[in-house]
């Protein structure tokens, strides 16, 4: 299996990402991009912090999980780190198997997983200047649960 | 001495992103480790307190309370994740 | 709603597609694409034929649909016909919304009604010359009947 | 008259992908038209036999085999569909 785990604080061209999983044999290949969003109008930026070392263990083990799970091709994970604005990418998960329903799948459970079992933080800064970790959500962790 | 690291607003309120330290032989478990944490000054005292669930790894891998720390060289304390 | 619907023998990109459908207040964008496999190693090319005017009319039903199960902030289907060969793209189904479980659910949901529910039909072109017609699967009437 | 619409495999097999019918008054529903076209020739009478799953759309929606065929303008027919 192709697998791609990239922690960077650089961007990522998500067509390029996708163009990486058309393998031989792969039918279908799915994707999830998660960008800043700013609902409130008042965020400046998010900055993501994450633990260097365990963060790559920590994606290296959710990447195995999945394989263990679906007949996947290729799996990629990427996520950014440091100060990001709204609109920006933050994370792309994307999959590849022979048939769509591995692919789909695959990809949801990647981001579900990343989400309560990878070492990253987030911090809110607005536009005042004010700061404030944003909270672990309740709901993310039954996201992943739903897969135990 | 055993490297001790804090992430996101851990290490804000602790002031220290890592410390070496030499724990007392008695700690078995993370959740001994917690509670000898809360008596190293206010600091630590409010963050490690009950009201703030903070997390924990040993050695790079999601520790429990019951985790045992014997002979772990790396162990990190931070909020709940929210990546992604 | 941002709605796209597109039929057309040229080729298309994923990443603008997927650039396009990062909207404001979207948090989440997912994308299926579908390409040609070649199993056997003897496929020389796929033959994508529809009905030109219902298709459009199905296409327009699916998204309808879709948006009425999730919170859609964008929508895109893009089918390819003509003549396609081994790794090409054919299919591409997308969605932006605020939250990721809408986007997935949304993508996976468009690419499994475009299956049943759109008039297309493909054959497949050997290497030896020969042509067949490929047969509907049942797996995909399932896949659909799921979502009922 | 009605516009008749042929595709894929049916397409091929009659040799046509559009005619234009004038169709017996007593013609109800799908299932009357597909039973009408067996008695075509040769050609139609294979391609509508039974064990051919002949899919229909009236005026570009999808039909079932009680669908009536009263003032449609479009009629399609062809295999099960096989896009995506």
């Amino acid at each position: 299996m192709r697998k791609k785990i990239l922690i960077a604080e650089a961007d990522f061209d998500p067509g390029a990402e996708l163009e990486a999983l058309n393998l031989p044999g792969a039918g279908g290949i799915a994707s999830f991009t998660g960008t800043v969003r700013n609902d409130t109008g008042n965020l400046a930026a998010l900055h993501l912090e994450h633990y260097p070392g365990m963060t790559e263990r920590a994606l290296e083990k959710i990447v195995a999980e999945a394989a263990s799970r679906w007949p996947l091709l290729g799996c990629t994970i990427i996520h950014r780190v440091g100060r990001l604005t709204p609109g920006q990418r933050i994370v792309f998960t994307a999959a590849a198997s022979a048939h769509r329903q591995a692919a789909l799948a695959a990809t949801g459970f990647l981001i579900d997983w990343l989400k309560t079992c990878a070492p990253f933080w987030k911090r809110e800064e607005f536009k005042d200047g004010a700061s404030q970790w944003v909270e672990a959500r309740e709901s993310d962790e039954e996201e992943t649960a739903k897969w135990k | 001495m055993t490297k001790i690291l804090y992430f996101a607003w851990l290490r804000e309120k602790l002031g220290a992103a890592e410390e070496d330290v030499e724990l007392p032989k008695n700690l078995a478990t993370v959740a001994d480790l917690i509670a000898w944490q809360t008596t190293r000054g206010q600091n630590f005292a409010a963050a490690f307190g009950e009201k703030n669930q903070v997390r924990c790894a040993v050695d790079q891998d999601f520790a429990s309370k019951t985790t045992p720390i014997a002979g772990a060289r790396e162990i990190a304390f931070f909020p709940p994740v929210t990546g992604g």
